[in-house]
């Protein structure tokens, strides 16, 4: 498809969008002001309507296909969410409007505190960070500053098994420590002996996923929680994969200290192409200080957002006001959807999907990663042998299946699992949307066998054929600019 | 249950919820899918879980609202939240937003995708993102753009990030208190634990910007906002060629909107300062305006953008064009070494999930409003917030603070406390603008102005005629 | 410009609006437009037009709004109409919408479509019309259904004219008295120059529903009402089987969505009457409760459903399944000999456009709502109504009207002047049900009430409360 | 795909979309009671939501496709006329709601009524026909009710032009008049000389289309008239063609007695898939008291319908309430973002775009109807000769130009143009569209030549390939049922 700007077209306004007229900057000095013109389309409205309809019908998404997406969590994203939350009386409201303008919004926050509170086990939470990457930062930012408010300042680690999201190594980078990866057994579970050796006065603390990104939860929990915490480091717990066990376990009851919650997961609001999220954190009774800011206090009908003077020992802020509100609105309205069975069910049938699949991918002949345990909400299958049969990679196998009008599941992560995809089909599809998934999953099995070239140019069907990653990387070509015009389909 | 509102309560029922909203499973195929499994029944498929882990149903938590319950449930508190006159600005503005803007991004097709990794079943999602990144690489005059940021305040902090990553020799950024308060505090937040020293600079009273500093030692960076956080215009070119001839990189804080008619970060300098490259290195800044509705503070979006050498120093993620099989163009994420899910530990940045459907509507918005759109918006900001400045500062006790160049916005001093002053003003359905005597009690009521171009003049009389008509009050008490 | 309102004034300036709105010709490329024309200029484009008749600019009419002006304006206008608690009905109820239904069909694919001639380029429309054929047809009883008429009440002259066509020998049509009083207008305009004879049939003032009739002259279609418009509940068996017997055809006038709960018109009658066919040969009415909004009245749409033998006489648009070039499933418009651009002047209607979009919503909505939904939102209708007249007739001065069942709206009896009682429920913000004095006299202060699954118990406590003291005051005074 | 009754599963219900419980029906005698369970699908609220978007794209439409189907004027149709109409202030409204709860809502409708009286230069207008063809069936009306008043019962007969839209002549019948169909002249005109020996005192009025559907100005429109009145008969326009000449001619001027107006043509108002349209009826003085009810009154701040008791003399009611309320305030936003040089701009535009994609495709060597006329905002090319030569029809054309991207003009109407395609561009498509409509049509000319098969058997990149329409009217399949599956893709 053309670019925008190909249908840019010299003088060209889409007026109804704009003040009637340019309104004197004579009193400003000549060299404050801008001398060329920004290369932004110069399109009509129905240029631009139709440019990003026709645009979007490129996508796969909830809405269109099933979308297996390990580790992301891909639900039906309720309609109401979305309508309720853009209701003109919060979306216009400006973040410093005095909070006696904003009561209907700030009960909604306040209430989406204590049901995370409950659900999680916590002693208290903040809204505030905008990601799941960005609560992780909270999170072990809190940790730092309670070892430093007890002057214990020589925990320098953070340990991490070797199967956690990029985000969490990353995350204590960010926040002065070195990272301590320690291995995963052959069920799946941390190594204890490892954790038991990296473990000691320098470890401020352990981030774990539980179920973890292989799909299996983490037994031993209660042991490696007496182990940090007896070494004088706290436990954090990544929240990514609370749908799997959301009103059944609480990860304050596993031992944790802190926790991030992927509202964007768990709590069904749009991925959106990439974003925003929301990452709530929550906290034990002890790090409650720390948390970051602003938080919702108050009492009903007097809320308001707490800041510096509320809570002086906060870490301070992650953004210039408080968190991703609106998406803050959407989980909220979700949860008072579900109700507290109906948060508890997403558990169950999440999981429930997740072993019926799995079931019925080992008995059509894939190799599981785990065959000995039950999954979590996602599991894991292995294409090694297919691959070393045939050479078709999870790669090329992931793409065929966008042929068959299936997203691809996640490859190649956890990278420690070779050929691997994760899988997790979520609790609100159907039965007769997994079963037609194996079919397919079958059919390219049988694919790879007889056809293997088929699999390994795939996609056909799409609007692009597979894309040359590699150019990409080597020539970025990160912006358009006039005269780059290039073939399009 | 305690901290349920009243109003909750009434909306709920005592009865038993016992039907599945958006679970889709039949008790009949429940019962066929744990046969598959081998399963006994739904509780044996947590048997691996400790059994004194699993809790018990949580009885403090609220039962189901069906969606009529909660729609009416939530538009009595969007209509109690009410609709107010505005004039509070310090970072987020009221622009009017096309009506097309949100109808096009919220089709399931965008609002409902993940983030595309799969690029050939994303080509939606990662032309629109490419064409973003074009839009504000040239908005704000430099070479390349990320796909997004959180917010402009964690931009700013990641941009801090940045440069003390490109400058290797010092870890020192000077940022002006011309920056907003809360920015401020997020950098700190940001960079705490990364061994960085951020140096406050002192603003001139008498003007409200920064001075080119007589001397520093070697230093990392230099934020510049333009326009400042009092609306007030920087001397750019001074700071920028200042910051440059001290090997210094430059990182322009700037209002996206305001670029229809300022001048880009990119020709920041250049003033025959032989041998120093001009512009500024890193744009940054809150994208907010060009798009996303107010909606109590989020969701936003921080744009970030620099010259192709830094782009290795770039976090978030990017996207690319490239080819397909066949040879045509198709878009893909790209430099992906960057970013944690490859480079774990040593990435730029942590980010994962982004803002990007409020990018999709900034693209759309700014595919709607064109240069000229742009243009005129930020113009009619200006004129409007001028008009209301001079009819405010012709009342008895109202005067102008600084004295220059001011845009968009504006500060002026009052004779009482402001917040008393706002106070009235609500009375009249009228949110006056913003306080700055908590953040800087060295201005005394000092009052932070901002009309956008969505005010009338009706408007800005109605806020005159109360703003007299309570100052009068005072003076006669 | 008398017309015009003084918001309208204030919102308008009178600076010239010299750019085009959704036009996106630039002058060059008028030039070179004209050039292959080879014409002058615009104007040369109407010299065919004789100049006596090309007027000059309209100096009444205001100038052009952007969009942000407008929005403003409209904003002001919606909340002025404000919020009500809602308890009438009679043919528009208040229900609730599920959100994924107007966002679902306000996608520019189907909003922006047209009529769905070009069966290739239109399966979205034409699949989704297919299945709502099916869901009206079986929610009706009946075998088929057409794409919709404009609304109930022309939807109703319609069938009129259908039954008409389809007896041949006669041309009286019986209408009860207790079809809304709007809809028998209607229907007399409509079928007015056709020269069919409206016969009005009486109501039982005890049970307000229609006897069945002593004698008749040959008529050739009878109406009936279910519910009717007091909401009582007419024996529809009794009245079926008689006319039928007299071999007129029966067109059922009914609220879809009470077809959840009630006995469907196609299984109307059947009771042991040998030789006679049961059920009715028609079923219309109102789709409104199917996903509409009130909106004032629209737009809404109304259903017609019959017998395979009387699809030939159907009014309106029918679509098909069928196959393509490679023997795969495919839908199209089809029967179109019956319409008015194929038959002219002797189609079944002159209908055209119908009312699309409110089916496609309707479709929707059906769909979310399956058999469970209907019926259970049908009964809590009833379950309210119920519930709200078991507490009203309880406050002294209020009386139930008519004895029998009544369905979903229930008629109550008042002490003193309807009018009167509503102006005083309006103070407490609410809209109390519809005034029967006007077109029933006969009945006295009769009101006719209707309280939707959209009534919580505290709605219906605050309108008994609201007319306890209503009540109480004329009493005292 | 797939229908939505084969997503059904019994049992499985959407239930956030419904009442928590079945409330009880006892007070009912069974014999009233519905026994067997209707037909509607029994699906999740994800099911609905992606089969409904699934299905959208499916679809050509304005946000989408080029469409220029003449006749029907596929403007663009602004998103915020959609946003501003469903403000939940005007949704939630109940029609017999006191009008001084609607004054919002009224002042909008009767400001729409003030500029459509400007525009048509008629006297007053009713909004209550909720579409052109009921517009049509409530102008004839009034023509009848007006000769009746005057005792003028022996007027028969209404005069149509074999061009019209089969509305017209539809309509005519169904208020009782006999049509008397007169022919086109060479040039596009109506046949004076035939219209003067069917007029007579038998001739109750004329309907007529001008522009007619032919694409061009009938220019001896003041000679009709007079003839026509002369007669004693009235004149009734079709005003379906009003985007031509929006703002520079009145019908009022060219002695028309009564017209209706196409919002969802002029006015910009969506087509929905095929409605809900709005056929507003506009009388010159001496027709005022015949209006069809209910009619906006009143003054403002005090705005309510008129009904039987204020217009006694009324033809009546069209319709239960007031009209496609919700299409009106659509018109109305359009019309006011417009304002009066806007509307005027509208037949100036679309006036070029016409007579521009006229003259590109006559010197690419396509045959014009009449190539000696101007057009209006649409015209007719006729593919005769290339039937002739290569056994390619109007309908293969339009079928092939599917694939091209666009969707087809209106083929085979007018029926006395053999061979017809009817192209109506619009005033909102800009010159790169038409250009590319001129290719598409150059390459379809070039292949009917060197590949007739492909083109006959268009379309090649549709979800369906050539329907089978006989097979559709000679075994109709209007309802689904359990076990009517059948192929599809
Ligand atoms: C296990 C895990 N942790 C953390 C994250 C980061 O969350 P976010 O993308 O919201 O920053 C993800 C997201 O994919 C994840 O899967
Ligand atoms: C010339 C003409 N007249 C009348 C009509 C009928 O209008 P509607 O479809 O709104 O009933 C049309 C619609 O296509 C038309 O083109």
């Amino acid at each position: 498809m053309k670019l925008i700007f190909e249908h840019s077209v010299a003088g060209r306004r889409a007026v109804a969008q704009m003040p009637r007229r340019l309104d004197s900057l004579d009193d400003l000095p000549e060299h404050l002001l801008r001398r060329d013109e920004p290369l932004l389309p110069q399109a009509s409205e129905l240029d631009v309507v139709r440019h990003y309809t026709q645009l979007s019908q490129r996508n796969f998404s909830i809405d269109t296909h099933f979308y297996p997406l390990g580790s992301c969590t891909m639900k039906y994203n309720p309609r109401a969410c979305n309508s309720l939350a853009m209701l003109p009386g919060f979306l216009d409201r400006h973040p410093f409007a005095p909070a006696v303008t904003g009561q209907g919004y700030l009960t909604s926050l306040y209430e989406l505190q204590q049901i995370l509170i409950e659900v999680t086990g916590m002693a208290a939470v903040s809204l505030a960070p905008m990601a799941g990457a960005q609560g992780e930062f909270a999170g072990v930012a809190m940790i730092r500053a309670w070892h430093d408010s007890r002057g214990d300042t020589a925990r320098t680690e953070i340990i991490v098994p070797d199967a956690a999201h990029g985000t969490n190594p990353a995350t204590a980078a960010m926040c002065g420590y070195t990272v301590r990866e320690i291995p995963t057994d052959a069920q799946g579970n941390v190594d204890l002996d490892a954790l038991k050796k990296v473990v000691g006065p320098q470890t401020a603390g352990l981030m774990l996923t539980n179920p973890s990104t292989l799909g299996v939860f983490e037994q031993q929990i209660q042991a490696i929680a007496s182990i940090v915490h007896h070494a004088g480091g706290l436990l954090y717990y990544d929240g990514a994969n609370l749908n799997a066990i959301l009103g059944w376990v609480k990860p304050g009851d596993m031992g944790f200290d802190v926790i991030h919650i992927n509202l964007h997961k768990t709590f069904a609001t749009p991925h959106g192409g990439g974003g925003p999220g929301s990452g709530p954190v929550a906290v034990s009774e002890r790090l409650v200080p720390f948390l970051p800011l602003p938080r919702v206090g108050g009492e009903s009908g007097h809320y308001r957002m707490l800041d510096e003077r509320d809570c002086p020992r906060s870490i301070g802020r992650l953004s210039g006001n408080h968190g991703n509100g609106g998406v803050l609105l959407r989980a909220y309205i979700y949860a008072r959807m579900l109700g507290g069975e109906g948060l508890r069910r997403v558990a169950r049938y999440a999981t429930l999907n997740a072993n019926y699949l799995m079931a019925r991918l080992q008995q059509t002949g894939f190799d599981l990663a785990f065959p000995k345990r039950r999954a979590s909400h996602e599991f894991i299958i292995t294409l090694k042998r297919l691959k070393d049969q045939t050479g078709i990679s999870a790669m090329d196998f992931a793409k065929r299946l966008l042929d068959y009008g299936f997203h691809a599941p996640t490859t190649y992560f956890p990278m420690l699992v070779p050929e691997c995809l994760l899988i997790e089909p979520t609790e609100t599809e159907s039965k007769a949307t997994l079963d037609a998934f194996v079919d397919a999953m079958i059919a390219i099995a049988q694919e790879a066998q007889a056809q293997p070239e088929l699999v390994k140019t795939a996609p056909h069907t799409l609007p692009v054929r597979r894309l040359d990653d590699v150019r990409a990387a080597r020539e970025p070509d990160l912006v358009w600019s006039v005269g780059r015009e290039c073939a399009v389909r | 249950m305690p901290w349920l509102t009243a109003h909750w309560l009434k909306q709920t029922t005592t009865e038993k919820f016992v039907e599945m909203p958006f679970i889709p499973h039949t008790p009949a195929e429940v019962a066929a899918m744990l046969e598959i499994i081998g399963a006994p029944d739904l509780d044996a498929l947590f048997d691996e879980i400790p059994a004194d882990l699993i809790g018990l149903p949580d009885a403090a938590l609220p039962v189901a609202l069906n969606e009529m319950e909660i729609t009416r449930l939530m538009h009595d508190r969007a209509v109690q939240d009410g609709r107010w006159l505005n004039f509070i600005g310090a970072g987020g503005y009221e622009h009017h937003i096309p009506a097309a803007v949100w109808q096009i991004v919220t089709r399931g097709e965008y609002y409902s995708a993940y983030t595309p990794y799969q690029a050939e079943a994303s080509q939606g999602s990662l032309q629109l993102i490419y064409e973003y990144q074009t839009m504000m690489a040239s908005l704000t005059g430099l070479d390349v753009s990320n796909a997004s940021m959180y917010d402009g305040a964690s931009a700013l902090a990641e941009a801090v990030l940045m440069a003390v990553r490109a400058h290797k020799l010092s870890t020192r950024v000077l940022i002006p208190k011309t920056v907003s308060p809360i920015y401020r505090a997020t950098v700190k937040t940001i960079v705490a634990y990364q061994g960085i020293e951020v140096v406050e600079l002192p603003y001139d009273p008498v003007t409200g910007t920064t001075p080119v500093p007589q001397n520093e030692d070697v230093f990392a960076a230099l934020v510049i906002p333009q326009p400042n956080f009092f609306g007030q215009l920087e001397d750019v070119d001074g700071l920028t060629d200042w910051a440059h001839a001290r090997g210094a990189k430059v990182i322009a804080l700037v209002n996206p909107m305001t670029l229809g008619v300022l001048k880009p970060p990119g020709q920041w300098g250049m003033r025959d300062v032989s041998g120093v490259q001009g512009g500024a290195d890193i744009a940054t800044g809150e994208g907010q305006p060009l798009g996303a509705p107010l909606s109590s503070g989020g969701p936003w979006y921080g744009f970030l953008t620099c010259r192709t050498v830094l782009v290795r120093q770039m976090p978030g993620r990017l996207v690319g064009r490239t080819r397909d099989a066949d040879g045509h163009a198709g878009y893909t994420l790209t430099l992906q070494a960057r970013e944690q899910h490859i480079r774990r530990a040593k990435a730029t940045s942590n980010i994962c999930s982004n803002q990007g459907l409020v990018i999709a509507a900034s693209t759309v918005f700014m595919s709607l409003l064109g240069p000229e759109g742009l243009r005129r918006v930020a113009s009619a900001c200006h004129a409007n917030t001028r008009a209301l400045t001079t009819a405010l500062t012709a009342l008895p006790g109202v005067r102008r603070l600084f004295s220059g160049n001011s845009f968009h916005e504006s500060v002026v001093q009052l004779d009482r406390p402001v917040a008393q002053v706002l106070q009235g003003l609500m009375q009249a359905g009228i949110l006056g603008g913003y306080d700055l005597s908590q953040d800087y009690p060295e201005l005394g009521h000092a009052l932070l102005l901002c009309a956008t171009e969505t005010k009338t003049v009706a408007d800005l009389t109605r806020y005159t005629e109360q703003l007299a008509g309570i100052l009068s009050v005072g003076q006669t008490a």
